[in-house]
C-alpha cells in the first residue's frame, strides 16, 4: 500500500464512455492480486473531494505499468478522462482482497463472468489464471454492441460468449443466459458487474464462485465503515456481522454476503 | 524544547494533532501505513454501551468540497472494545481519547465508567452530537440543560477527563459550551458535522439510504473556525478544534481562533498519510511565521481583535 | 408548452432561475452582460429604511468551495431604490424581488408598505437572517414567535405576496418555517448563509472586517438541501430555493428537495453569465433525465421516500 | 466585458515570484484601457472558488495578445504560475475604469510610480503615453534588488529610477525617497502599489495624479459592494458616500478617495 504519483504513459477511450489509463511507477510492483483495486486522487484540491476507486484492470511488473479502464459517469472519472500523457496522479493501493487463484490447478476451467465495467479486473485475473495453465471461458455483458471493449484481450485467453441486451451481437440477453447455454463444465467461476447481475450469477452459477462487489467508500482501507456489507450467515463466523468491501473484500466467496 | 508539546487535561501530547473520531477505526488501518507513535494522540470511533450495526448503505456522498456520512455508530460495543481494541494500542505511547455514545444518560454512564478505566484510555470525548442516529447523539447536543446534565453525570463515574463534543448544528453554541464546562467538562471538541443532504437526480431519492447525513472536510471549515472563536471566549476549558483540516494552516488557523489541539477527520480518507504529514508540516510554516512555540498562538486572533479595540 | 414554466404567489416565472439578493445589484451591472428578461424574475439586494454604509472592508473571503461576505446590507435606502433603481428596473418585463431589511419591525413595516406599492414590483422578501449586522437581520430569524410576529406585521402592511427568507443558523428551522407560514407568509426563501470566519496567519486577525461574514457557494448545498426537504414537507407555501447552485444539476437537486423556484447567488461572480447559462441548460438535461414539466419534480424526492415506506 | 477562454502562449518567470503569463484571445481586442483588469477563473470547478482580479499589464491588440504579471501568493496564483503554454483559462474583462491618457498632450511629463505588483498596469499606460509623444519618468520599488522586473522595459519609454528598501540597487529607501530627488519637473503622475505607498505618493507628489487602488473582490463588476472605498470628501458628489473600487475604479484621481 503506497500512495504515490504515478505518470500517465497512455490514454485511449475503449468505447463510448470507457477509458483506458495506462500509468507508471514504482509502486505498481506491488499489485500482484487481480480482484485488487486502487484509490485514485484525479487532482490536487478538494474538487473532487474523494477519492474514486478503480479496479487492477492489468498489470505489467517488469514496465512498472498499471492498467485501469473505466467509464465516464461523474465529475471524477470525467476530469480523469481529460487527463493526457505526462500529467501525474496520485493512486494509492493496492487495497483490498483480490481473488484467491491459489487452489486453481493447471487444467482447471474457470468462468469469468463481466458485465460493463465490472469487466476489467476479470482481465488482469484471466492473464494469471492462463498462466496457471487453466482454461478459461469469459462471457462478458453489455448492452449493445457499440460497447463492447476487451473481447480480442479475452479471446487470447480461451473462448469469449458476448451477451447483449439488444442482441446486437452475440446472445441476447444477460450474462446468466450465457451461463445457462454454456455447453461444457467449469470448476470455478469469477465475477464482477452491477449488484443485479451478481445476485442472478450467483444463483445460476454452479460451484465454487467468487464475486467482486462496489459500494461507495470513505477512506478505502477499512476505517470509516462506509463500505460494509451484512454476511449472509451472520452466526457462521467470528461475531462480526458485515464486512467491509474495501478491506475485507471487494472479492468475497459467492454466498458469504447479501449483495 | 519541543515547540509542537501540547498539554491538555489527561493528554499530553508531543504535537497538536490527532485523528478525528469515526475517522480512523481503532488505529490498526493506519497502522499498516505508518508508526502511530508520530500522532500527538489517537481518538477513536464511537463506543457504545452494546454492538450497534449502523446505518444502511450507501452511507457516504460526495458534496462540493466536503462529504456526508451517515455511518449510525456502527461499533463493536464496549465490551469487545475493551477486550479487542484498546489493549492492541496499548503497544502505542501515545494518549488514548475514547469517543462515547449512547440512546440514554445511563449508557453514556456505563460506557463511561468501565472504559475510563481501562489501562491506556487518556480522555474520554462525549459525542452528543452525533447527526445520524434517531435516538440519542445530537438530541443531547442541542438544548444546554441535556448536554449539561449528561456531562455531570459522565463525569461523574469517569476516572480521566471528559471532553464534550459539540454539534453546529444550533442557533447558538456558547450557552451550550457554558453550560457543559459548569457541569464539570474538562474540555470540548468541537466541531462535529453539519446536517446535509444529497439527492441523486438519477432516481429522484436521497443519496444516503438514512437521507440526511454529517457534512464534513473542507467545506465546513470557516464553520468550525467561527464556533471555536465564539466559544474559546466565553470558556476557560481547551478546546480540540477539527472540521475540514487539510494542510498545515489549517491547524494554525484553529489554534489561532482558540483551539488548544485539533483532530483531522476527512482529510485522511484524501491523503491516507494526512497526520503525519501535517505534523512534519508544521515547524516549518512555524518558522515561516515567526511562530515559536506552538501553544502560544492558541486564541491569538481574539486577543489581537482586542488589543485594538 | 413552456416547460420551464413556473407559478408561483405573485411570481408568474417563465423559468424557475433567479438570481439571489445581494448577489446582483440592482439588475444595471448585470444588464450589461445579457438580456435581463431572459431571468425567471430578479431579486434585488436588501433595501433598508435608511441609507446604509455597510460595514468595513475587507468585506469578503474566499473558503474552500465557498466564500464569506459581510457586507453589512450596504444600500442607499427606500427611497433612493423607489425613485432610482427600480424605474430602471420597469423596462424589464420580468418580476421584481425586493429583499428588505430593517432594525425593528417598524423599519420593516414602513419599507414593506411602500415597496409594494411601487409600480413594479412583484413580490417582497422579508429577510430575517442577515448575519452581518448587529441589531435586526438574524435576530428576528433564530426564534419562530419573533419572526411570526415580523411576518404578520409586514403581510399586513404588504400589497404583494411576502416570502420570509430564512436562517440556517438554527437549531431547528421546521418550527420557523411552520410559524412565518401560520403567521400568513406566502413562501420562503432558504437559505441565507451561514455564519462563518477564516482568520489571516500572517496578521493573527480575522480576514473580514467584520471578523465574521456569511458562507455562502457550493460548499453549503447540503445543508441547504436537507433543510428544504425537512421545511417542504412540513409547510404547504412554496419555496424558493438557493445556497450553493452552480449546475444545472444544482436547479434541480433543489426542486426534487422541495424547492419551487431556485435563486443563484455566488455563482454570479465566479460566472457572470450564470444565470443565462443555467436556464440555457436546462431543457437538455431534462430531456435526459425524462422530465417533461419542471414543475413537476417539485418535492419529488420525499414522494418518492414516502412512497417505499 | 467578455469572457473567454484565452490560450496560454507564455508563461515564464520574471523574478522570485514574480510570473509574466501572455495570454491569446479575441475579447483582448477589447484590452484599450491601461489600469483596467481583468477577473481570471484560474481554473473550472470550485477549487479555488472566487476569480482573482490582474491588471491588463500590456496588449498587443493585432496579436490579440494580453500579458499579465502576477505574484504567486496564495493558491490562485501559485496554480496559474503551473499553467503551461496550450492551456486554456476564463479571462472576464476589460472590467473597470482606467488610467485616464485624454489630458496628456505630446511633450507632457508623466510620472509613473509603481511598487511591486503595483507596477504591471503601468507598463500598458506608459506605452500609451509614449505614443503620444509625452515624456516619460518612471519610478519602481522594490524590496531588494532581485526582486526587480520589468526595468529593461521601462526604460525603452524613458528615465528610470529604481528604489530598493535595503539600497542593494537604485535610490535606497522608497518610491517617495526618489520623488523627493526628483531633478525635473512633472504635468501628471500615476501610482499603483500597496496602500502604504500609495498614501506617502499621494501627499508626496505633486500635480493631478491617478492612484489605482486594490480591494478583495466578489463580483468584479460593480454589483455584489464587497471593494468600496470611501469618498474623503463625501459631500463633494452626486449622493453616493463610496466608490466601487471594480467598477468606479481601480483608478481614481488622487484625493478622491480615502487609501
Ligand atoms: C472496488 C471498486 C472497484 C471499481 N472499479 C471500477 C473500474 O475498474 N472501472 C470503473 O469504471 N468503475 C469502477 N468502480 C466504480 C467507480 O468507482 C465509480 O464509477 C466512480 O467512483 C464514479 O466516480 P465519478 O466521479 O465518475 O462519479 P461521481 O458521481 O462524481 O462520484 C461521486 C462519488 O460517488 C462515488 N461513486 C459513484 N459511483 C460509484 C460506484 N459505482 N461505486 C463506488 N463509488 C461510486 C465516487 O467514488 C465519488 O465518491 C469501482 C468501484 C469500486 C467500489
Ligand atoms: C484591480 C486589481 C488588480 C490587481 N492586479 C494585480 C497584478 O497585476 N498582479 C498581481 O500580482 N496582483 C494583482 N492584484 C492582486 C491580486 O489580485 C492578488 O494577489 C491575488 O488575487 C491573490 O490571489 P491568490 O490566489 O494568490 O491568494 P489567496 O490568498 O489564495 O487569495 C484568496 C482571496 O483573496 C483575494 N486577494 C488576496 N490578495 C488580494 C489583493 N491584494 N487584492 C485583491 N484581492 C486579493 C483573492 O483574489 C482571493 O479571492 C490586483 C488586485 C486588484 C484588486
Ligand atoms: C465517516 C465519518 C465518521 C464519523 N464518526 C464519528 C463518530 O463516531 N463520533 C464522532 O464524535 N464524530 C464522528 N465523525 C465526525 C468527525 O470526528 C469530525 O468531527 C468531523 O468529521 C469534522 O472533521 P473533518 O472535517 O476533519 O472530517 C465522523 C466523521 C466522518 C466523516
Ligand atoms: C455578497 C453577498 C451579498 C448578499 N446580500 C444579501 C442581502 O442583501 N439580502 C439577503 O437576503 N441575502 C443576501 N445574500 C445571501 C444570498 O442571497 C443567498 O441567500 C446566499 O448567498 C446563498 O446562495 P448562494 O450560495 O448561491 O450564494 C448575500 C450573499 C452574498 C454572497
Ligand atoms: S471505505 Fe472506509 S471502511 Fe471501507
Ligand atoms: S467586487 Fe463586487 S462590487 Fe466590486
Amino acid at each position: 500500500m503506497k500512495d504515490e504519483y504515478l505518470k500517465i504513459k497512455e490514454q485511449k477511450q475503449l468505447a463510448p464512455n470507457i477509458f483506458q489509463v495506462k500509468l507508471q511507477g514504482k509502486s505498481i510492483r506491488e499489485m500482484t492480486a487481480p480482484g485488487q483495486f486502487v484509490h485514485v486522487k484525479i487532482q490536487p484540491g478538494i474538487d473532487p473531494s474523494l477519492r474514486r476507486p478503480l479496479s487492477i484492470a492489468d498489470v505489467e511488473a517488469e514496465k512498472e505499468e498499471l492498467t485501469l479502464i473505466y467509464r465516464t459517469e461523474g465529475r471524477g472519472t470525467k476530469l480523469l478522462a481529460g487527463k493526457v500523457p505526462g500529467e501525474e496522479i496520485k493512486v494509492f493501493g493496492p487495497l483490498g482482497k483480490g481473488f484467491p487463484t491459489d487452489a486453481v490447478k493447471s487444467g482447471d476451467t474457470c468462468l469469468l463472468v463481466g458485465g460493463g465495467v465490472g469487466i476489467p479486473p476479470l482481465y488482469y485475473l484471466g492473464r494469471q489464471l492462463a498462466e496457471k495453465g487453466a482454461e478459461i471461458i469469459t462471457i462478458l455483458g453489455f448492452r449493445k454492441a457499440e460497447d463492447i471493449f476487451l473481447e480480442e484481450e479475452f479471446q487470447q485467453l480461451g473462448k469469449v460468449i458476448i451477451t447483449t441486451e439488444d442482441g446486437s451481437k452475440g446472445v441476447k440477453g444477460y450474462v446468466t443466459d450465457a451461463i445457462n447455454q454454456l455447453a461444457s463444465s467449469y470448476d470455478t467461476y469469477y465475477t464482477c458487474g452491477p449488484n443485479p447481475m451478481l445476485r442472478a450469477v450467483e444463483e445460476t452459477a454452479k460451484g465454487p464462485g467468487f464475486v467482486s462487489m462496489e459500494e461507495r467508500m470513505g477512506c478505502g482501507i477499512g476505517a470509516c465503515l462506509a463500505c460494509v456489507c451484512q454476511l449472509k450467515d451472520p452466526g457462521s463466523t467470528s461475531g462480526r456481522k458485515y464486512r467491509k468491501i474495501c478491506s475485507d473484500g471487494p472479492v468475497f466467496p459467492a454466498g458469504e454476503v447479501l449483495i | 524544547m519541543n515547540r509542537l508539546q501540547t498539554e491538555l487535561p489527561g493528554l499530553s501530547m508531543k504535537n497538536p494533532v490527532m485523528p478525528a473520531s469515526g475517522c480512523f477505526g481503532f488505529g490498526q488501518e493506519f497502522a499498516k501505513l505508518y508508526d502511530l507513535n508520530k500522532l500527538g494522540a489517537i481518538c477513536v470511533k464511537a463506543v457504545t454501551l452494546d454492538e450497534r450495526a449502523g446505518n444502511p448503505t450507501p452511507r457516504v456522498a460526495e458534496t462540493p468540497g466536503g462529504m456526508l456520512n451517515a455511518i449510525g455508530l456502527q461499533n463493536p460495543g464496549l465490551s469487545h472494545v475493551l477486550e479487542n481494541e484498546l489493549p492492541w494500542l496499548e503497544k502505542y505511547d501515545i494518549p488514548v481519547v475514547v469517543n462515547i455514545a449512547g440512546y440514554e444518560p445511563t449508557d453514556y454512564t456505563e460506557v463511561a465508567r468501565e472504559i475510563s478505566r481501562a489501562k491506556n484510555v487518556s480522555a474520554i470525548e462525549l459525542n452528543i452530537s452525533c447527526p445520524n442516529v434517531k435516538e440519542g447523539g445530537i438530541a443531547f447536543g442541542t438544548h444546554a440543560a441535556t448536554a449539561a446534565d449528561l456531562t455531570e453525570k459522565v463525569k461523574a463515574v469517569s476516572n480521566v477527563p471528559v471532553y464534550v463534543k459539540l454539534s453546529p448544528n444550533v442557533t447558538d453554541i456558547v450557552p451550550i459550551a457554558k453550560a457543559v464546562e459548569s457541569a464539570g467538562a474538562d474540555g470540548l471538541s468541537m466541531i462535529n458535522t453539519l446536517l446535509g443532504m444529497r439527492i441523486d437526480l438519477k432516481t429522484g431519492k436521497p443519496v444516503l439510504a438514512n437521507k440526511t447525513g454529517g457534512l464534513s472536510g473542507a467545506a465546513i471549515k470557516p464553520v468550525a473556525i467561527r464556533m471555536i472563536y465564539e466559544v474559546s471566549q466565553q470558556v476557560d476549558i481547551p478546546i480540540i478544534g477539527m472540521g475540514g483540516i487539510f494542510e498545515v494552516d489549517d491547524i494554525l488557523e484553529f489554534m489561532m481562533a482558540g483551539a488548544s489541539a485539533v483532530a483531522v477527520g476527512t482529510a485522511n480518507f484524501i491523503d491516507p498519510f494526512a497526520c503525519p504529514n501535517l505534523i512534519e508540516g508544521l515547524e516549518k510554516r512555524m518558522d515561516e511565521l515567526g511562530i515559536d512555540k506552538l501553544s502560544s498562538i492558541t486564541g491569538r486572533s481574539s486577543l489581537l481583535c482586542r488589543q485594538t479595540l
